[in-house]
C-alpha cells in the first residue's frame, strides 16, 4: 500500500485566521523570528494498487474538485516513499 | 461577607456574563478577571467560563494557556483553590494538564446544542457537592470539540479513583470515550465538564430547568463551612 | 506604472479606461465626467464602479423601493427609519432595538461555508454600527430540491458556515427558515439577521462631521480578498458557457469580530465617536464615501496609512477591498487617545487613517498625490436610478388558472392518514433539527424562546423581564403564483408568528430575493411584491426599518420563485407571559381560531402528493390579521392560553403534529360541522391559529373571541398519545415523531 | 527567508473522524481504491535569519509544547528548500 500526501493550503491572497492567531501568540511564548505562519490542511491517502500515473491523476481530481475548494485552496500532491522522505513533488495547482 | 467566585475573561470568551450571573444567582459575589492580568484579585474560587478563546484556533483552549492569568490560576489550582473550567474552559484546563486527557473534534464533526442528560458520579468534589450521588441533571450541551480522549491507563485511573465526575446519560452526543463529560485532578478542587450549569439556573431561559444552580451553590457550602 | 492621480487625470483626458469591466455602462461613466469635469483617476474609476452597482445602488430597485418609505404608516415606536445601516425601534422602558436582515446568497454557493459565515459577519457588523450590542441571529435559508447532489454540498457547508461564525461570536440562533425546491438549484438563498439592543442615548449614525475630527480604521488588516467581490459576485448572473470568473470570496475571521464587537461597546461606553460605519460590500470605497456623504463636511484620508496584509496592494485595490471585520470611526481629536488605548486592550488594531475637512469634497492621496477628489454625494447616494421596463408575464395567467382544487383527493380515512405522514415527514415540512441542533441558542442566557418555536424571543432586561421576539417567512411559491399576494402572506405569516408567541408586532425588515432584473417578468414580481409589501405594512402598522434587495437570482433563463423575505420584530412587557407552542396540559381545549376556506393553491400538500404548484394563493385579510394578533397578545397576557401556534404551511394538521410533538401530549379532534376534513387539515387559508386553552378559562376565551368577533371553533382536546381526527384516522406520537425527524439527516447523511 | 513544515497528525490509536468522513465520501464522488485517509494540519513558518540547529531545535519546541498537542498527536518537522521539495525530513515524535 502507498501512501500519497495531499497538502491543502489558503491562497496567499486569502486571509489565514488561524495562522494568525498562532503567529501572533509566538512571540507571547517566547518565540520570536518567525515572520509568518499559515495554516492548512494535510491528508494522507492510503492507496490500494499501484501509485501509477492514472492513479495520481485522479487523486488529482478527487484533491482539485473534493478535497480542496480552489477558489480559494491551492494543493499540491506528493507520493510518499519509504519512512518519511517526500518524494515525486507534483506542482500545486490552483 | 459572602464568597467571591473569579470569572475569567479571555478573548473570545463567551459565556462570561452568563457564568457571572449564575454565581450571583446562587449568592455568591462574581469578580470579573481579565486574561493578561496576573492578580485574581484575593478570589476564593475561579471558573473558566465557556466560549472559543482566540477562536479556538489551533486547538480548542491552546492559546489561552499561555495567558498570564493561567500562570496563577495553575499555581492556586495546586495550592488548592477550587478551580472549575465549563466547555472551553474544561479545553483549557487540559491544555494546561491541570486536567489528564485532551479534547478532540466531535465523532460527528457537527457543532452541537441539545438539553444533556447527565449523572453526577462523584457528589464529593467542590463543586458537585449540592448533588447527590448518582443523582441525574439536564443542563445544556453546545459545543464542537468535546470528545474527551485520554489513553486506557488514565482513563482506569480516573475511574479508579472516582475522578470522573459527570457521566453522559441516555446518548453520548460527541464520542467521548467511556461517556465522559466531566472530570477532577485528584485533589477534587479542579474540575472541567463540557455541559453548561450557568445555562440552567433559571426557569424560564435555556432548558427551563434550574439542574445547574448546584454547581454554585456546592462552592458556597464550601467555602462557607471552609 | 504611473500614479494615475487627479492631476494626471485632468491632464491625460483621453487615456483608455476599463469602466466596462468594472461594470459601468458607457453613459455612467459619462456621468462620472461630467460630475468631475475630467475624466475619473484609476481610484475614482473603482470606488463609483463599485458604488454604483445593482448590490450598492439600488439602481433597478430604487424606484420600487421608494413606497416603502412613502407608505409607512405613522409610527412612533420607529427612532431610526430607512436609510441608516439599520433601523431602530424604541421598545419602551427606555431600550431600543435594531434588527435587519441581509442577503449572502452568491458567495455561498461559490465556498458555502465562508460565504454563509461572512454574510453573519456583515449584518452583525451593521447592528453594532448602529451603537447596538447584538444579541442574537437568525437564518433563513433557501435550498434546491432536497435529494440533489449538490444540495448536500451547499447546505451542510451553509449551515457549518452560519453556526462556525454564529456560535464564535457568542450569538444565540434563534430561529430561521430551511426550505427547499428545485427553483432554488444553483441559487440558493441564505439570508441572515441580527437583532441588537441599547438604550436610546446610545444610538450611532453612519457620519462624518466636525472639521479636525479623526477618521480611525480599526479591526483586521485589509487584504486582496474580495476585491470587486460585491460587483462581480452580487450582480451579475453565473453563466456555465463562459469561462468560471475567479470571484475572489472573503474568509471570515469570527475571533477577530468578536474582539471588534467587544470593543466597539467599550468604546460606545466611554462615547469616544461622533459617527461609526461597519466596512462591508464596497469596503472603504463605501465607508469613506457614506461617512462623508451624510456629514457636515469633507473628508481628507492618506490611503497610505491603511495597515495592510499584503504590501503589494494597489490603492485602488485598497479602496475596493472587501476584507472583513473592519470599521470606521470618526473620533474628536482629545478622544483620540483613548480610543487606541481601548483597542489595544481588545488586541484590535487602530490606525488613524484620515479626518473630516472643511470641504465639501471627499480627497484621497497616496504618498501625499491625491489620487481621488470628488463630491461624495455622488458616490454613495446619488448614484444612477433606472426605471426598468417590467410586465406580467405570459404565462402567469395559465399558471393561476391551473387550479389545485381539481387535484384528486384522499377518499378515505386511511388515505388521509398516509398523506398527512406523507406531507410531514416531507423535506419541507419535517424537523429542522438536524440544522438548528448546530447553532448554540443558549448563550448570552437570555434566550426564551427558539426553534422550533414560533418566533426567537430573547430578554432584554433582566429586572422587568422586557423582551423582544423576531420570526422571519417568506413563501416562494404563494409568491410566484401572485407577488402582491404573496410579499402580504409573507408578512402576515411573520407578523401572525410574533404574536403568536404573546409579543405586540411593532416593525419589519425584508430580503427580497429576486432574479434578473433585466427580464420584464421578474421586474414585475418585484415591483407587484415591493407594492405588496408596503400597502401590507401601511394596514398593519408596522413600518419597514431596512432591508435588502438581491437580483440576478437566477441561472440562464430561469429565474428563482420571487422570494419576499420579512421579518416582523415585536415586543412584549414580561417574557413570563410568552406562548409557547407546546400542548403539555392534558385535558386542555383546543381551539381554531379564524376562518378555514378551500385553499390549497400553492399548499404544501399540493406540493408533496401532487408536485403541483397552480392556481391562486391563499387570501389575505390583514385586518383580520390584526384582530387575530390583538387576540393572541391579550390571551397571553391574561393567561387565557398555554400553547398557541399558528398555521401556515401545511396547515391545521401540521400545527397540531408540531404542538403535539412539542408538549408530549396527543390530540383528539373533531371536525366541525360543514367542514371536510381534508380541507380542515390542509388548507393553508391565513389569517388563523390554535390554541390551547385551561378548562378554566374556557368562558372568558371565547366572550373574549364573540366579543370581537374573531371566529373560534373548539376542534378537540389534548390528550392521549397519538392525534386522533373522529372518523377519520389516529396516529400515533411516536410513528409521526419518527417520520417527522428521519428525513433531513436521511438526506444528508 | 526559508520555510519550515511542522505536519501534525492525530496518532494512530486516535479515532479521526475527518479523515473517515474523507474517505467515506469517496466511492460516492466515483472514487475507489483508497484504503484509509488520515486528515491533520501543516503550519507554514517563514523563519528569519538561518535555520541552523539552533533555529530547528527552537521550532521542535514550539511544535512540541504548541503546535501538536502530544497527548493526542504527533508532529514532524521539515526544512523546506526551493520550490517545493522537501528535505531534511526530521524523525517524527510522540
Ligand atoms: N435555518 C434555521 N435556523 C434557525 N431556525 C430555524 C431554521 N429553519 C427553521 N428554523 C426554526 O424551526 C421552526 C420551524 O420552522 P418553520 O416551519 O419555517 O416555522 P413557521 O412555519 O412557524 O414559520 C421555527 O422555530 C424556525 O425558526
Ligand atoms: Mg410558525
Amino acid at each position: 500500500m502507498a501512501r500519497v500526501v495531499v497538502d491543502v493550503m489558503l491562497k496567499p491572497e486569502i486571509l489565514d485566521p488561524q495562522g494568525q492567531a498562532v503567529q501572533r501568540a509566538l512571540p507571547r511564548l517566547g518565540f520570536e523570528g518567525i515572520a509568518d505562519v499559515r495554516q492548512g490542511k494535510r491528508f494522507e491517502l492510503e492507496v490500494e494498487g499501484p501509485v501509477d500515473d492514472a492513479a495520481l491523476a485522479r487523486i488529482h481530481e478527487i484533491a482539485g474538485t473534493f478535497l480542496a475548494n480552489t477558489v480559494i485552496e491551492d494543493f499540491s500532491v506528493k507520493v510518499e516513499v519509504g519512512d518519511g522522505a517526500d518524494s515525486t513533488a507534483v506542482k500545486a495547482e490552483s | 461577607m459572602t464568597a467571591r467566585v473569579g470569572v475569567i475573561t479571555f478573548p473570545g470568551t463567551l459565556d462570561d456574563r452568563d457564568t457571572q450571573r449564575a454565581v450571583r444567582t446562587a449568592g455568591l459575589e462574581a469578580v470579573p478577571l481579565w486574561h493578561r492580568d496576573k492578580d485574581l484579585k484575593q478570589v476564593d474560587a475561579v471558573i473558566l467560563p465557556g466560549g472559543f478563546s482566540y477562536g479556538d484556533y489551533l486547538r480548542a483552549g491552546a492559546i489561552s494557556r499561555f495567558s498570564p492569568v493561567m500562570e496563577s490560576v495553575i499555581e492556586q489550582a495546586k495550592a488548592g483553590m477550587p478551580v472549575l473550567g465549563i466547555c472551553n474552559g474544561f479545553q483549557v484546563l487540559t491544555e494546561t494538564h491541570l486536567l489528564p486527557g485532551a479534547m478532540l473534534r466531535n465523532n460527528h464533526l457537527h457543532f452541537i446544542c441539545r438539553d444533556q442528560k447527565l449523572r453526577v458520579e462523584n457528589a464529593e468534589t467542590a463543586w458537585t457537592r449540592a448533588y447527590e450521588q448518582g443523582q441525574e441533571i439536564n443542563i445544556p450541551l453546545k459545543n464542537i470539540d468535546g470528545r474527551y480522549v485520554a489513553d486506557e491507563r488514565v482513563l482506569d485511573e480516573l475511574e479508579a479513583e472516582g475522578r470522573v465526575v459527570f457521566r453522559y446519560q441516555e446518548m453520548n452526543p460527541n464520542g467521548s470515550l467511556r461517556d465522559i463529560a466531566g472530570i477532577s485532578n485528584a485533589a477534587g478542587n479542579v474540575v472541567g465538564l463540557m455541559p453548561h450549569p450557568e445555562h440552567a439556573v433559571e426557569p424560564l431561559i435555556g432548558t427551563g430547568r434550574t439542574d445547574g444552580l448546584g454547581f454554585f451553590t456546592s462552592i458556597l457550602k464550601r467555602l462557607v463551612s471552609a | 506604472m504611473t500614479l494615475d492621480t487627479t492631476k494626471h487625470a485632468a491632464q491625460t483626458p483621453d487615456a483608455e479606461q476599463p469602466w466596462a469591466e468594472l461594470g459601468l455602462k458607457q453613459d455612467e461613466y459619462a456621468r462620472i465626467r461630467e460630475i468631475l469635469g475630467r475624466r475619473p483617476t484609476g481610484a475614482e474609476l473603482a470606488m463609483y464602479s463599485v458604488m454604483w452597482s445593482e448590490h450598492c445602488s439600488y439602481k433597478s430597485s430604487k424606484v420600487h423601493l421608494r413606497q416603502l418609505g412613502e407608505k409607512a404608516p405613522e409610527n412612533d415606536a420607529l427612532l431610526v427609519g430607512i436609510g441608516e445601516n439599520a433601523g431602530v425601534v424604541d421598545i419602551g422602558q427606555g431600550y431600543a432595538v435594531t434588527f435587519k436582515v441581509e442577503s449572502h446568497n452568491h458567495p455561498s454557493y461559490i465556498e458555502p461555508y465562508q460565504g454563509a459565515a461572512t454574510g453573519v459577519g456583515g449584518i452583525v457588523r451593521d447592528i453594532l454600527a448602529m451603537g447596538a450590542r447584538p444579541v442574537a441571529v437568525m437564518d433563513p435559508l433557501r435550498f434546491g430540491a432536497a435529494d440533489h447532489p449538490d444540495t448536500k454540498r451547499v447546505l451542510p457547508g451553509v449551515v457549518a458556515g452560519i453556526g462556525g461564525y454564529g456560535n464564535c461570536l457568542g450569538l444565540p440562533n434563534i430561529g430561521g427558515e430551511v426550505v427547499f425546491d428545485p427553483c432554488y438549484q444553483g441559487n440558493p438563498l441564505v439570508n441572515a439577521l441580527c437583532v441588537g439592543v441599547m438604550k436610546h442615548e446610545d444610538i450611532h449614525l453612519a457620519k462624518a462631521s466636525g472639521t479636525g475630527n479623526k477618521v480611525i480604521l480599526y479591526g483586521a488588516r485589509t487584504g486582496g480578498d474580495g476585491i470587486g467581490g460585491v460587483s462581480v459576485l452580487a450582480s451579475e448572473t453565473f453563466d456555465d458557457s463562459k469561462p468560471t470568473k475567479r470571484p475572489a470570496v472573503q474568509v471570515g475571521d469570527p475571533f477577530q469580530e468578536k474582539l471588534l464587537i467587544e470593543c466597539t461597546l467599550e468604546i460606545f461606553r466611554e462615547d469616544l465617536v461622533d459617527g461609526i460605519q461597519d466596512l462591508g460590500g464596497a469596503g472603504l470605497s463605501c465607508a469613506t464615501s457614506e461617512l462623508a456623504s451624510a456629514g457636515s463636511g469633507g473628508m481628507r484620508v492618506e490611503l497610505d496609512t491603511v495597515p495592510l496584509r499584503d504590501a503589494t496592494l494597489s490603492p485602488e485595490e485598497i479602496l475596493m477591498s472587501e476584507s472583513q471585520e473592519r470599521m470606521c470611526a470618526i473620533v474628536e481629536p482629545g478622544k483620540v487617545d483613548r480610543f487606541l488605548e481601548i483597542c489595544e486592550k481588545w488586541d484590535v488594531i487602530a490606525t488613524v487613517i484620515g479626518e473630516v475637512t472643511d470641504g465639501e469634497r471627499l480627497e484621497i492621496f497616496w504618498h501625499g498625490e491625491q489620487i481621488v477628489d470628488v463630491p461624495p454625494r455622488t458616490v454613495a447616494h446619488e448614484g444612477p436610478v433606472y426605471e426598468r421596463p417590467f410586465a406580467r408575464p405570459v404565462w402567469q395567467d395559465a399558471l393561476q388558472a391551473d387550479d389545485a382544487a381539481k387535484l384528486p383527493r384522499p377518499a378515505t380515512g386511511e388515505e388521509l392518514r398516509a398523506q398527512v405522514l406523507r406531507v410531514i415527514s416531507s423535506p419541507n415540512q419535517a424537523s429542522k433539527s438536524w440544522v438548528t441542533d448546530q447553532y448554540d441558542r443558549f448563550v448570552q442566557g437570555n434566550t426564551v424562546l427558539a426553534q422550533p418555536e414560533d418566533s426567537g424571543m430573547v430578554r432584554v432586561d433582566e429586572e422587568t423581564g422586557l423582551g423582544v421576539a423576531v420570526a422571519t417567512d417568506g413563501n416562494g411559491r404563494y409568491a410566484k403564483l401572485d407577488p402582491y399576494t404573496g410579499a402580504q402572506l409573507a408578512l402576515a405569516e411573520s407578523y401572525r408568528n410574533v404574536a403568536a408567541s404573546g409579543a405586540k408586532p411593532l416593525a419589519i425588515s425584508d430580503c427580497l430575493n429576486f432574479g434578473s432584473p433585466e427580464d420584464p417578468a421578474v421586474m414585475w414580481q418585484f415591483a407587484e411584491a415591493t407594492r405588496g409589501l408596503a400597502d401590507g405594512c401601511q394596514i398593519l402598522g408596522t413600518p419597514v426599518t431596512g432591508g435588502n434587495v438581491s437580483l440576478y437570482n437566477q441561472t440562464g433563463e430561469v429565474a428563482i420563485h420571487p422570494t419576499p423575505v420579512v421579518a416582523v420584530l415585536g415586543v412584549i412587557d414580561d417574557v413570563n407571559r410568552r406562548t409557547p407552542i407546546a400542548f403539555a396540559e392534558e385535558g386542555q381545549l383546543l381551539y381554531l381560531l379564524g376562518d378555514t376556506a378551500e385553499e390549497l393553491g400553492g399548499s404544501a400538500w399540493s406540493q408533496v402528493i401532487h408536485d403541483h404548484l397552480g392556481g391562486m394563493p391563499p387570501a389575505v385579510d390583514l385586518e383580520r390579521e390584526r384582530l387575530l394578533a390583538e387576540i393572541l397578545i391579550s390571551a397571553s397576557r391574561d393567561g387565557m392560553v398555554d400553547a398557541a401556534h399558528d398555521l401556515s404551511d401545511g396547515g391545521l394538521i401540521q400545527a397540531l403534529a408540531e404542538s403535539c410533538m412539542r408538549g408530549g401530549k396527543g390530540a383528539r379532534i373533531v371536525v366541525p360541522d360543514g367542514l371536510d376534513p381534508f380541507v380542515l387539515l390542509f388548507s393553508e387559508s391565513a389569517g388563523r391559529a390554535v390554541v390551547s386553552v385551561p378548562r378554566s378559562e374556557e368562558v372568558r376565551f371565547n366572550d373574549m373571541c364573540g366579543a370581537r368577533g374573531l371566529p373560534a371553533v373548539r376542534i378537540g382536546v389534548v390528550d392521549g398519545d397519538a392525534i386522533d381526527v373522529q372518523g377519520q384516522f389516529s396516529l400515533p406520537l411516536a410513528e409521526l415523531r419518527e417520520a417527522y425527524e428521519a428525513t433531513i439527516p436521511g438526506l444528508l447523511a
